[in-house]
């Protein structure tokens, strides 16, 4: 019998912080090929180990190994690595536009750019993906036009949401991507609300969502998973648990009393933890909780275990509270390097072409930053003033037209 | 026509539209099998099946964010919040979604969804049933907000609410869902079917949001209001026997600023009438702008008659509140006030 | 490979609506003493079971058996069996009261009284309840005042709350029982600040809060554990599944895809899942989990299985929505005559004793509500109209102050 | 004394507060290792321990609520909420609870919470950093408002929240963390040390709640404001050269109705100036209050110039600001008004 008349408060702590040695010994590794795989009508009562495992696909030499290495053809396997290779870049272009003034504001998803490829590539264009900021590499996919982005990352005249958003919250409807926000997590809900839709109207169209492992603690993340649960909403529910959320490492939600997919078992909906540096893991994840969803067998929930390699933002410096080598200690190391390195063991893929790859995607991006500019960065260009007030309402009323003329606009 | 009260007018406008719109769906908490706490949504379950009309889990953040993400599908979903009081948790969904969603994709989302929630005080439900929390809404920039305060408007309104392209809010005064309240204690309340807005058409039919309904002529004092605070003002009118012209907003988001305006600069005093508190109340808004239209106009100064800056009291809930007495009492002292 | 291209929304569906007959086979019932009892420092990585199976100690022959059958000698009963009983009888003439027209609004806990006497037992005066509007009986185990109870329900010029609280929200903060109010679930995540504070100031005192099984929906329930799991905060979070939220059946809050218990499992903390209805498993469970908190091992979340035997409130009639005769087919019996059977069984009780503390509790209820009766039922004694403009603030402000003049009191 | 700018104001007055009184701790999303993402708990956790001052879970509607709990035991909770924009999933545990703790339990439990945020627009922040929440606050009896507007407002005022047994809401005009902004576009900042009002005590001091600064006086027109705003107005005022008195709230609830009321009695004008959008904003209850009071003394209408009735635009954000070209415009109608 224990007892301790003194109770004391308990405040988790990081491995590291600036100065220590990065541990990552945390992570519960498995070797690729491990985890078993379910067939997807499997009861969840059946599952309940998943959660705690970890689903891998490409072994430390780039083999695919095990019940989950999917079949994808030379062309997709390329395609994805290009989606990749693009995010990356166009990321550290943007990057360094803002240290130029040309924009407000930009994240970069570097290291996680298998998160939004690989499902991009497993999901139709009719589903819908509701994003997380991370994840515009689930756009650079499906060959969302570069200009777009970098017109509304500058605000400029071009901006497709016409300078009313902040850079890099998207929307792209025709892409099955839906409008971004800065509110964490109020999003995760209407996916399944949305999913629920296409079930109610007996179409066959599925929901996709993100959310970060931060993001996990808001009361929107547990009220979305009750929904999908009770309705067994046809959507895919995925948590991106890069470590960090801005200062705050994992175990500030959590993390350290268990994984996050283990979140699932209070739904009753499969989990599965998944390699998220690993782009066939996650391509076959996805493709499994699509396939469950496509079934009538409702939702899923993935935790991608990943590392945000970057800064939170432009505004931030992550070596102010996390020791500046630790994104060289991450275990699951990096995700085009390993596609790169699996597509060259498979035999076609190759060095040459790789910086080939590379510097296609740096002159893509080079010309569309170079087009917007051309159409003006942040303060050079705008769209015109009278958009501010458009789009409050379908038809604005006389307060909007009143105003609108005391601005002469 | 049939007399309906408004609980009928309630349940007819979303018969009417689940019939005729199948993008129309209904939820909440106890709205299918049991047809509501308040049974405005009685048989339809049975009707329309269970997929048009159900019940959800007790997460009013959940049942909106459903909402918002079936409205962006392209559904019309009218969520029903049992009571106004519990819209707050959803809150956020409302301001930070809803009301944004068109604006921030540059129109390729919008929310054309309905919020249906019973509102005020009146039936000694204490602090948690008996919220006004209009003023919330009111200040969020993209929400619309409809009150009706008869069966023949309710139907009407609903069903516009229903087919507009942007959220609105929809606060039905549970105070006279049975019958059109004056104020007094202790009078037997009147059924609807001695009103005229109790002949409600069986159909579909609209009344525009955004269009006040001048329910009394005047030319002494304009009275403004909405919900239950209608049929009061209409009482204290009669009571002080003053030439008010007594305004149903019935839409505070789009409000109809153009009948208010006139009705002022004609009468030259204002008095406004709510339940909610006070302070940063809807009526603050209806003050300054009246003021700000009809400043020269004015012979007196507007009056404000509310709830009282407290949490909703339940015991002193006819102390709270602003019953024909006190509406009476503004309108002498704004009629024989003397530039 | 399962495929359907038409998706269909699943609405949940209880066995049984008025005209139906009762079914109750989906309760995953375990006979009393199966469930194993692990030592309360074993880590919950360890105990994952715990939260399908079902702590039961009382048999059907009203024998104590198994694991947790706790150690309580004769008069602890007693008082739990009095406590359990003078909450019905209270109920029973409230309920009444209100059909007089002497009360706006009342709740019976009938069939659940177990749940908060057995751990109002537990815990000592300085810990602190977070009660729903159905545990009175943790009031009624610490003999609190009937005439308070009975002056705030009338809301009187007595009651205790000064006319500003629907009635049956009660608030008593020297008997451990923080105020109630009328939003479902927005204090749980209270108590799991409260236990964060006397573990913060090094004290010993713990929280327990309760929560239905309908409003583990609500975001605040995630919130709560969230923060609990995070930071060990010395609490016990109970689910109280009545089977019923209002007309909704458990499957609407989740209950067909697993038990409310496993929910415990997605933040790492130890979940139990309890026979609600047998005095001796509450009471044992509670203590488990109490003893885990006194000793700085944390939060345990617990679900009690249990049936609302009655109407949800005044307000409603259940028979519109379940089968009539449902609540005499609850397979887990009353919690009065199950405890009662076993201390007749242990030899300290009888059918005499019982039908004289019925008498006895009749007499003291009758007895309370007379005197409440005296100051005045609802609308005819009321506190002075003054108490409406007080604690608002501390000091009111020059609104207060003026509103008060404005109406003369 | 020492020179402070507006974040070093508020952290030497949570130091001064951590180190006087053991109740006293302070928690939000990365204000512990980090110190904030504005830097304002910068150096806390290290000097008073990881118990004092830590990182939450991000759940602004746990954090309150803990605050909420922590409070009913005895603490004085400070939590920091990232951006005003994301009070809104607490909101609920704001009105329904910290509000009316103390009302609805008889006064056997109260809320001396303080809730600290960044507020207002001006770094090109979007719709989702650039709230100006305040009215939201106003209307919900229960809650107190405060908003400083230069470093010795903030660390008094915030002393005195924090010791204040009622829930107060601290809203931080971001915009002027480090300086006192005129609104001007394209003007380098003043930093914070070429102001009078940098001059910070070290020490303990408060500055008391509900007592507005007649920050310039004057007899022509009174000018009504509170954060950035008062900056604005002061460089507004000066560009029409009028004769304004312009007053600084400080704190919206508890409101010094005396100071407004004497000042526009004497003026006999008013404007009203707020960063929120118009309707229903804040300023309309200043509005309604003056033009109740001072009805007989007032010979123009009153103005509000505020932000538009659009979500925050994030690349119009200069479009959008009541910049001291719309006060000055609005303070010239208001002087020249001929009744
Ligand atoms: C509701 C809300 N609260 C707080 C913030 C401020 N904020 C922005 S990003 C962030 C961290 C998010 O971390 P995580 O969910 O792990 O996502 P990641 O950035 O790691 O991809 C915070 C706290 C916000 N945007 N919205
Ligand atoms: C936030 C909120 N939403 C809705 C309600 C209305 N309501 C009151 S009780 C109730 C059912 C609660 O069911 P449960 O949590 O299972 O508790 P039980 O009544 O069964 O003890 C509902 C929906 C409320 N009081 N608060
Ligand atoms: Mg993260
Ligand atoms: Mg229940």
């Amino acid at each position: 019998m224990l007892k301790n008349s003194r109770l004391q408060l308990h405040i988790p702590r990081p491995p590291a912080r600036p100065g220590e040695t990065p541990d990552f010994s945390y992570v519960d590794l498995q070797p690729a090929g491990a985890c078993r795989r379910p067939p997807t009508d499997e009861a969840e009562s059946r599952m309940r180990d998943l959660p705690f495992g970890l689903v891998r696909v490409l072994d430390d030499d780039g083999s695919a190994v095990g019940p989950w290495a999917p079949e994808l053809g030379d062309e997709h396997l390329k395609r994805g690595l290009r989606a990749m290779v693009l995010t990356r870049i166009f990321d550290d272009r943007m990057f360094k536009c803002h240290r130029q003034g040309k924009t407000s504001f930009f994240m970069k998803s570097t290291g996680e750019e298998a998160l939004g490829a690989a499902p991009s590539m497993v999901l139709g264009m009719e589903d819908m993906c509701f994003p997380t900021y991370r994840v515009v590499s689930y756009l650079m996919a499906r060959d969302y036009p570069l200009a777009d982005l970098v017109n509304q990352i500058f605000s400029n005249a071009a901006d497709p949401l016409k300078g009313r958003q902040l850079p890099i919250l998207y929307s792209a409807r025709r892409y099955g991507f839906y409008s971004l926000s800065g509110n964490l997590g109020s999003r995760f809900g209407h996916a399944v609300g949305w999913a629920m839709a296409s079930a109610y109207m007996e179409d066959d169209k599925i929901a996709l969502a993100y959310v970060g492992e931060g993001t996990t603690a808001e009361g929107d993340f547990h009220e979305a998973l009750t929904f999908a649960s009770v309705f067994h909403a046809p959507v895919i529910l995925a948590i991106t648990n890069n470590q960090w959320a801005i200062s705050s490492f994992q175990g500030t939600a959590g993390g350290q009393e268990t994984t996050f997919a283990a979140c699932s078992l209070g739904y009753g909906i499969p989990g599965l933890r998944v390699d998220g540096n690993d782009f066939l893991a996650v391509h076959a994840a996805t493709a499994w909780a699509a396939e469950r969803a496509r079934s009538n067998l409702g939702a899923t929930l993935i935790e991608f275990v990943t590392y945000r390699a970057a800064g939170h933002s432009t505004s931030d410096d992550p070596t102010r509270y996390r020791p500046s080598d630790e994104p060289r200690h991450w275990p699951l190391g990096d995700p085009i390097a390993r596609l790169k390195n699996h597509m060259i063991r498979r035999g076609f893929w190759s060095e040459e072409e790789h910086a080939a790859l590379e510097a296609e995607c740096d002159r893509q991006v080079r010309e569309a930053v170079k087009a917007g500019e051309e159409i003006g960065t942040l303060g050079k260009s705008k769209p015109g003033v009278e958009e501010m007030f458009e789009c409050v309402y379908k038809v604005p009323d006389w307060r909007l037209i009143r105003q609108r003329q005391e601005l002469g606009v | 026509m049939p007399a309906m009260n408004m609980i009928q007018a309630i349940n007819s406008a979303l018969d009417v539209m689940l019939e005729r719109d199948p993008r129309v769906l209904i939820f909440g908490e106890d709205v299918g099998y049991f047809g509501g706490v308040f049974r405005a949504t009685d048989g339809l379950m049975e009707k329309h099946g269970a997929k048009r009309c159900f019940d959800t889990p007790i997460s009013e953040g959940g049942i909106i964010a459903t909402a918002i993400g079936m409205g962006a599908y392209g559904l019309r979903p009218v969520a029903e919040i049992q009571f106004a009081d519990y819209i707050l948790p959803a809150y956020d969904q409302l301001v930070s979604e809803a009301a944004r969603l068109r604006y921030r994709s540059g129109g390729e989302f919008w929310s054309p969804i309905t919020v249906r929630s019973p509102y005020g005080g009146g039936i000694f439900g204490g602090q948690t049933h008996s919220a006004s929390p209009e003023a919330l809404f009111a200040h969020v920039s993209g929400l619309k907000t409809v009150i009706p305060s008869s069966p023949y408007d309710a139907k009407g309104l609903l069903i516009s609410a229903i087919e507009d392209d942007d959220p609105v809010i929809f606060l039905e005064p549970k105070r006279i869902y049975n019958g059109p309240f004056d104020g007094r204690q202790g009078i037997p309340l009147k059924p609807w079917s001695t009103h005229a807005a109790s002949a409600v058409p069986e159909g579909h039919y609209t009344v525009p949001l955004g269009k006040a309904n001048v329910v009394r002529p005047g030319q002494g004092v304009t009275v403004l209001a909405y919900g239950t605070m209608v049929h009061v003002c209409l009482a204290a009118v009669d009571d002080v026997g003053a030439d008010a012209e007594v305004i149903d907003l019935r839409s505070i988001v789009p409000l109809d600023i153009d009948t208010v305006v006139q009705s002022v600069r004609k009468t030259g005093r204002c008095v406004i009438v709510h339940e909610a508190s006070r302070f940063s109340g809807f009526g603050a808004e209806l003050s300054a702008l009246v003021q700000e239209e009809c400043f020269y106009h004015l012979q007196a100064p507007i009056e404000r008659v509310t709830g009282w800056d407290t949490p909703y009291p339940h015991a002193f809930e006819w102390d709270y509140f602003p019953g024909p007495q006190r509406v009476s009492a503004a309108i002498r002292r704004c009629v024989e006030a003397r530039p």
